[in-house]
């Protein structure tokens, strides 16, 4: 096992402007087989300007590693404007201490993250596999897609322990999400593939759905319009009514499953 | 400047929109005259409403929102239906509205929930309202 | 006096281009054929007379050579700077700004982003079935406002091109076609309306996503009331929707500001085409500014992307929500701004623009502002459409070429920014050596 | 006094009649002359020399092109490419920006591009965008098909009238020539209809049998350099090829102005379609070769399909529509006023479907089955067929049957039942792909008499140089090395070194002034006046495209035909 600790220097966001520093750069199979000094040179955006991760970033390294699978990531400091944490990462682990930034664990393949705080937009966006656990509230657009795309999310598990923003899966097409607050209006818009599941309440979900599955624990407030009742069903011993839809999307794509108290 | 946090109760509950008007449209590039104060510093509401927190038109209103709070001078509305008020767009609307765009890049400047009360105090001026925002 | 005449207007995303105007002694005296909010910007108003630097947090008077120069400095120096406005300046300038941006490195964006950045939004997932606006004068028998109030925004647009024009297969004008407006409130548009449905604040959503389910033959599944709006409305709307040969859908900011924003516009482009199953219909989004809508063309075409791009890493990235100008002002990402040809300090939410009272700002503008109230350097311009010509794009993305009516000493935009520029590149320069 | 000497070369230059010649090719000052004094000098021994490429037919430019750039941020993406010193940012892939347009074009050796779909009302923005496209040379056609000015001359019979019009809108618009897209069924598409050959357009009382002749007819009043370039009625529906053919018979028997074909039949793949729906649908290439190799009043270009995901985009609006309704993707439509209209769609072929593997072996046929090579021209109607950068890739299926038999291997095995493809052994040599990707393009465009397509004493100093023996058959070699040429000099002035844009002048757009009898003109501008009065939302005087929006003009006269 190996730990590389980056801690963000206090400059970095003391300033008035807080600009943001961008490290898809710093995964561990990017990282894998460095030594401090070359992680140190490695380039992170700052701005308009390359830096060192040196200059940004308090790095240590602690253990060895056979391959990037055993090398854990830990990143610290304010890192509310570090953006693209374990963006595209393969193998290995990511634990982030602190509220992060967009696009953590975007177009993420394989490993884990660990975010101890909340993930601002776009977590796991375009996310292929791996696991993404947000201790805190995740923001808008959660696994969703990149804009003008139709597939959000194709594979891997996401748990959010707090609440999680407006079109949350938004064109999911696999993998499981686990939001165990509330969502916000359109939580699985344009889902077309895997299992949403919302342990508080949810505004319009579902709406444009063509298929996966939306379970809602929780309330449903302004319930979409166009989906189509099919009966009252049982999951671990609570009753639900099931719909499917969206019928806005014509009955031949209408193939979405929503559960709802 | 105090920021509600929905520890205390205040005025009637609305829905806050805001929106061009044709005099706003004309004072776009005289924004610092009284004609433009006069067009956009203002909030619009249903009869009901103004009978509501007891105020006539002219009389100054408190507009609260969990992002702020702002005071305009009390407009009847034509064609409003109880608890939407209207405020042009410009910076009174602004005073009580969020930057938060929620990863769409549009702040929400329509259908924000509200609070209004009457009251004596002032409507800040252009200037004075610019200062507000210099001091935080 | 001198009359001119086929004067196209700056003021709106009609771009009215038929107006008459009575100049005299190099001004503007009369106005002809325009709105009231259109003939006010072709009148004029106070100007702001000389560039400008803070010191001391005064504005102090100063030459064009100095406060581009220090323009320069402020952008040369930034480590994110923010390119907005655009919208009431013409394409040229624009081609400038996307340059600079380039150069320097920044953020560019126009008030598409608090406007109709949400219908691009919804364009780009599920496209834009629309037209020019002479198909809608000469075709359309149904005429749909949805958020929309043409009386207040945009004076002229149902007498020139939709509801009161007549045309080639409606001669009888308005007797020829239907109006029907939905919106929160009764607004002057709605009490011209056939038909006026009022829809409650934020559930629009709802109301598009029951109207596809209606016109996509599964009424069966829709409740009684949706939205507010009983459901035997909904199936009166869908009704003259299919009836029509030549419907269109205009929106404004009623739906692209209010909750679901991007995501209303989608639902609304989506009625559009289940609609167009059955008929020929048409979307179309009432463009503020009359050249809002060439800022995304110009800003397309040279970047790959309509608005809200971040150049800072030399490629263009896309994202607002992340890249727009709320965005970058509400995160307190940016250390510098430029702001031309708009207002953001007056039209941007309170807490966006707190983050300006701590950053350079720089304004390129005609007209004092409260952005004026915050900027350290203010570089005043020629009015484009009265002392300077250049392109433009109507709401329905018809270019026109705005004229010059008056002579003027300002500068224009473009000049301005090309300076700037220039000065920029020395700036550089000199750092590489 | 620039010069610029290339030597050692294996010129292709077949204009000139040069099949692969070791020949030094002599610049000064932007023209080719007979030599040069005190030259820089490029080596190009064991490489090939062309005359700088010529598109046809490509969407590079205007409303629909930048619709689809605007609605397909997830294609910006696919394309991106950070600034250098010379270059602004790249992006996209089947719709790049204006920038990457020229750069991309000149990588691969094309030094002039003709933008074949300008809407008239608005042609200031077609302009504007050319004036954005570094280093290529540029034209635009107007669309004048669809428009009520022509129906209505169409319906009274009035050639003369229609050439006044057609004038007119040439001027106006800064165009090239007189486009055609399926005429009559555009103007359907206002009320959601289209119109096969022989119907009647809807309240207008013609039929586009009527308005492809006319407009044929009107177009050769003038010493026009170009033929009407015509995208026909049916396009990309099962079975559309006997349309096609009588399409072509229609302007049989017209006199051109000059030696060169009456009608240009643009991306004639989504036309050459037999069957009657998807399920029996199969390659007609055959009969239109037959048809082009037996005439010489008809041009073609090919419109190959390049395998991958793209955007579509004509002004054939119900076909657009019909194909978004097979997907269900993404759509955008754009009806102009009394004019045109457009639709645009992204588009994924597929070698893994059948009906896409027909297309992909139709355009190739078409290429190998046409036995002259001056009657046809590569295009993929980009980016309809797929992007241009694609290119290099049908060059390389056209030169190696080998490489062709390796794909076929790989797509759906219906290329085996339903198309010729497998079975033609034909490949074209370097000189064949110069004649159909310059000689016979410049040619066709009229433009070899202004200096391009082609290396002659007096020509634009505009020179592609591949890295690549003449000798050489890899496919894999050869798509490389047309995709990033050794050099591209255009004007004589080097601006692609080693497949990177060294240099990026601004580009020529070069327009036609039809020239017509006043009397003519005064009858056809009173009704035009009316037009406009009652019907357009635009003033007549804020319509003609202003001189700021053509800054680096090249104008050719077309003086009426007595």
């Amino acid at each position: 096992m190996q730990t590389i600790r980056l801690k963000l220097k206090e400059g970095v966001m003391s300033g008035v402007a807080k600009i943001p520093v961008i490290v898809d750069s710093l995964t561990p199979d990017k990282l894998s087989g460095k030594s401090e000094a070359e992680i140190k040179a490695v380039k992170v955006w700052w701005g308009n300007r390359e830096e060192n991760t040196g200059d940004l970033f308090e790095v240590s390294v602690e253990g060895e590693a056979g391959s990037a699978e055993e090398v854990k990531v830990v990143m610290e400091g304010d890192l509310t404007r570090v953006k693209y944490i374990g963006a595209g990462m393969k193998t290995g682990e990511i634990v982030a201490n602190g509220d992060v930034d967009m696009h953590c664990g975007a177009l993420m393949e394989g490993g884990k993250i660990t975010v101890k705080g909340n993930a601002d937009c776009w977590a796991g966006r375009e996310m292929r596999g791996g696991e993404l656990i947000i201790e805190g509230d995740a923001g808008a657009n959660l696994c969703a897609m990149y804009r003008g795309e139709t597939t959000g999310m194709t594979g891997g598990k996401v748990i959010v322990h707090g609440n999680a923003g407006e079109c949350a899966g938004q064109y999911m097409a696999g993998g499981e999400i686990l939001i165990k607050g509330n969502a916000d209006i359109l939580a699985g818009l344009n889902m077309k593939g895997g299992k949403i599941t919302i342990e508080g309440d949810a505004i319009m979900p579902g709406a444009d759905m063509t298929g996966g599955e939306i379970l809602i624990k929780g309330k449903v407030e302004d319930m979409i319009p166009s989906f189509k009742f099919v009966e009252t069903t049982t999951i671990e011993g609570e009753e639900y009514r099931k719909y499917t839809g969206d019928l806005a999307m014509t009955e031949k794509r209408a193939k979405g499953v929503l559960y709802v108290k | 400047m105090a920021v509600y946090g929905y520890e205390e109760e205040m005025g009637v509950k609305v829905k806050l929109i805001s929106g061009r008007t044709v005099a706003q449209g004309q004072n776009l590039d005289n924004k610092l005259s009284d004609e433009y104060f006069n067009a956009v510093a203002l909030c619009e509401l249903s009869t009901e409403d103004m009978e509501k927190i007891g105020a006539s038109p002219g009389d100054n209103v408190k507009v609260r929102t969990k992002y702020g709070e702002v005071v305009v001078k009390a407009k009847q509305g034509a064609g409003y239906p109880e608890g939407i008020v209207f405020i042009p767009m410009g910076p009174w609307a602004n005073a009580v509205t969020s930057g938060d765009t929620r990863g769409a890049g549009m702040p929400q400047f329509k259908g924000i929930d509200a609070e209004i009360e009457k009251t004596d105090e002032p409507v800040l001026n252009i200037k004075e309202l610019m200062m507000r925002y210099k001091e935080v | 006096m001198v009359e001119i005449t086929d004067v196209v207007c700056p003021l709106c995303g009609c771009v009215c281009d038929d107006i008459v105007v009575e100049v005299e002694d190099n001004e503007v005296k009369k106005v002809r054929g325009a709105c009231a909010v259109g003939k006010s910007k072709l009148m004029g108003h106070g100007r702001i007379k000389s560039p400008a630097i803070r010191a001391n947090g005064v504005l102090k008077d100063c030459s064009y050579d100095e406060a581009i120069k220090k323009a320069a400095e402020i952008l040369a120096a930034a480590r994110r700077p923010l390119l907005y406005g655009w919208s009431s300046t013409v394409c040229e300038a624009t081609k400038v700004g996307v340059e600079l941006a380039v150069e320097i490195g920044a953020v560019i964006d126009n008030t598409a982003s608090v406007c109709h950045g949400p219908s691009v939004l919804a364009i780009q997932d599920v496209g834009l079935p629309s037209c020019t606006l002479g198909e809608v004068k000469n075709r359309a028998s149904l005429v749909i406002y949805w958020g929309a109030n043409p009386t207040s925004a945009h004076g002229n647009h149902m007498k020139r091109y939709s509801y009161i024009s007549k045309g080639y297969f409606l001669p009888g004008g308005k007797k020829d076609k239907k109006l029907v407006v939905v919106d929160v409130r009764e607004t002057k548009t709605a009490k011209m309306a056939d038909r006026f449905i009022q829809v409650e604040p934020g559930k629009d959503y709802l109301f598009f996503s029951a109207l596809r389910a209606i016109l996509y033959g599964h009424e069966d599944v829709v409740p009684d009331d949706v939205g507010g709006v009983a459901k035997k409305e909904l199936l009166e709307l869908a009704d003259m929707m299919k009836e029509t040969p030549f419907g269109i859908i205009f929106f404004g900011m009623g739906v692209t500001q209010s909750r679901g924003r991007h995501n209303n516009i989608i639902n609304a482009i989506q009625v559009t085409r289940a609609a167009h199953t059955h008929t020929k219909f048409n979307i179309m989004p009432m463009r503020g500014h009359y050249n809002v809508t060439g800022f995304n063309q110009v800003c397309t075409w040279e970047t790959g992307f309509p608005f809200a791009v971040d150049l800072s890493r030399g490629f263009a990235w896309y994202n607002p929500g992340e890249t727009a100008a709320n965005d970058i002002l509400w995160r307190k990402e940016c250390d510098a701004a430029l702001f031309i040809a708009s207002d953001p300090v007056s039209h941007f939410p309170a807490d966006s623009i707190r983050h300006l009272a701590r950053i350079p700002v720089i304004q390129i503008d005609p007209f004092a502002n409260p952005t004026t109230e915050f900027a350290d350097v203010v570089i005043p311009t020629a009015v484009s459409g009265v002392e300077a010509e250049g392109s433009v794009y109507r709401m329905d993305g018809i270019p026109l070429r705005l004229r010059k009516l008056v002579d003027t000493d300002y500068p224009s935009d473009e000049e301005v920014l090309m300076r700037i520029l220039e000065e920029v590149r020395a700036i550089r320069a000199k750092e590489g050596e | 006094m620039s010069e610029l000497l290339i030597k050692n070369g294996v010129v292709y230059d077949p204009i000139n009649g040069v099949k692969g010649e070791k020949k030094d090719i002599c610049i000064r000052d932007g023209k080719v002359v007979e030599e040069v004094k005190n030259p820089k000098v490029i080596d190009a021994e064991g490489m090939v020399v062309m005359p700088g490429g010529v598109d046809i037919h490509a969407h590079i430019a205007g409303g629909k092109v930048n619709a689809g750039r605007l609605f397909r941020p997830e294609d910006g993406r696919r394309g991106l490419r950070p600034r250098t010193k010379v270059c602004m940012p790249e992006s996209g892939y089947s719709v790049p920006n204006t920038f990457a347009t020229g750069y991309r074009y000149a990588r691969m050796g094309y030094t002039f591009v003709m933008e074949p779909a300008m809407p008239p009302l608005a042609a200031r923005h077609t302009h504007e965008e050319l004036i954005d496209i570094p280093i290529l040379d540029n034209a635009a056609i107007p669309l004048i098909d669809n428009n009520w000015m022509t129906m209505e001359y169409v319906k009274s019979g009035d050639i003369d009238l229609l050439a006044a019009y057609i004038a007119w809108m040439i001027r106006a618009t800064k165009g090239y020539g007189v486009k055609v897209v399926n005429p009559g069924g555009t103007e359907a598409w206002a009320w959601k209809k289209n119109c096969d050959l022989n119907d009647a357009v809807p309240y207008f009382d013609v039929t586009p049998a009527e308005i492809v002749r006319a407009l044929a007819e009107a177009n050769e009043r003038f010493e026009m350099p170009h033929s009407i370039h015509v995208h026909g009625n049916m396009l990309g529906h099962p079975g559309n090829y006997e349309v096609t053919l009588k399409t072509y018979d229609l302007v049989k028997g017209i006199t051109p102005y000059r030696d060169r074909p009456v009608m240009h039949a643009t991306h004639t793949q989504f036309f050459s379609y037999g069957g009657t729906t998807w399920r029996d649908f199969e390659s007609k290439a055959r009969a239109i070769a037959d048809y082009v190799n037996a005439n010489e009043h008809v041009s073609i270009d090919i419109g190959s399909v390049i395998i991958g995901d793209t955007t579509t985009m004509t002004a054939d609006g119900p076909m657009e529509y019909s194909l978004h309704q097979i997907t269900g993707r993404k759509w955008t439509n754009h009806d102009v006023e009394l004019e045109t209209g457009s639709g645009i769609t992204p588009f994924l072929y597929s070698g893994k479907v059948s009906v896409h593997t027909l297309q992909w072996a139709i355009g190739l046929e078409l290429a190998l089955l046409t036995k002259d090579p001056w009657k046809i021209a590569l295009t993929s109607d980009h980016p309809n067929a797929g992007p241009f950068i694609g290119y290099p890739i049908l060059i390389s299926m056209l030169m190696s049957k080998r490489r062709r038999d390796e794909s076929a291997k790989e797509m759906h095995s219906v290329i085996f039942d339903r198309a010729e493809l497998p079975s033609i052994d034909r490949e074209y040599s370097f000189y064949e792909i110069a004649i159909i990707t310059r000689g016979m393009t410049a040619r066709t465009l009229g433009l070899h008499e202004h200096g391009k397509g082609h290396l002659g004493v007096g020509a634009d100093g505009d020179v592609a140089i591949y890295d690549i023996s003449p000798e050489e058959r890899d496919a894999g070699k050869i798509q490389k090395a047309f995709l990033n040429a050794k050099y591209t000099i255009k004007g004589g002035e080097i601006v692609v070194k080693d497949g990177e844009v060294v240099s990026a002048p601004p580009g020529r757009t070069f327009f036609v002034t039809p020239e017509c009898e006043s009397g003519l003109m005064d009858e056809m501008t009173a009704k035009l006046k009316e037009m406009f009065a009652n019907y357009y939302s635009v003033s007549l005087a804020n319509y003609p495209v202003q001189d700021a929006y053509v800054p680096n003009p090249y104008e050719i006269r077309a003086p009426w035909r007595s």
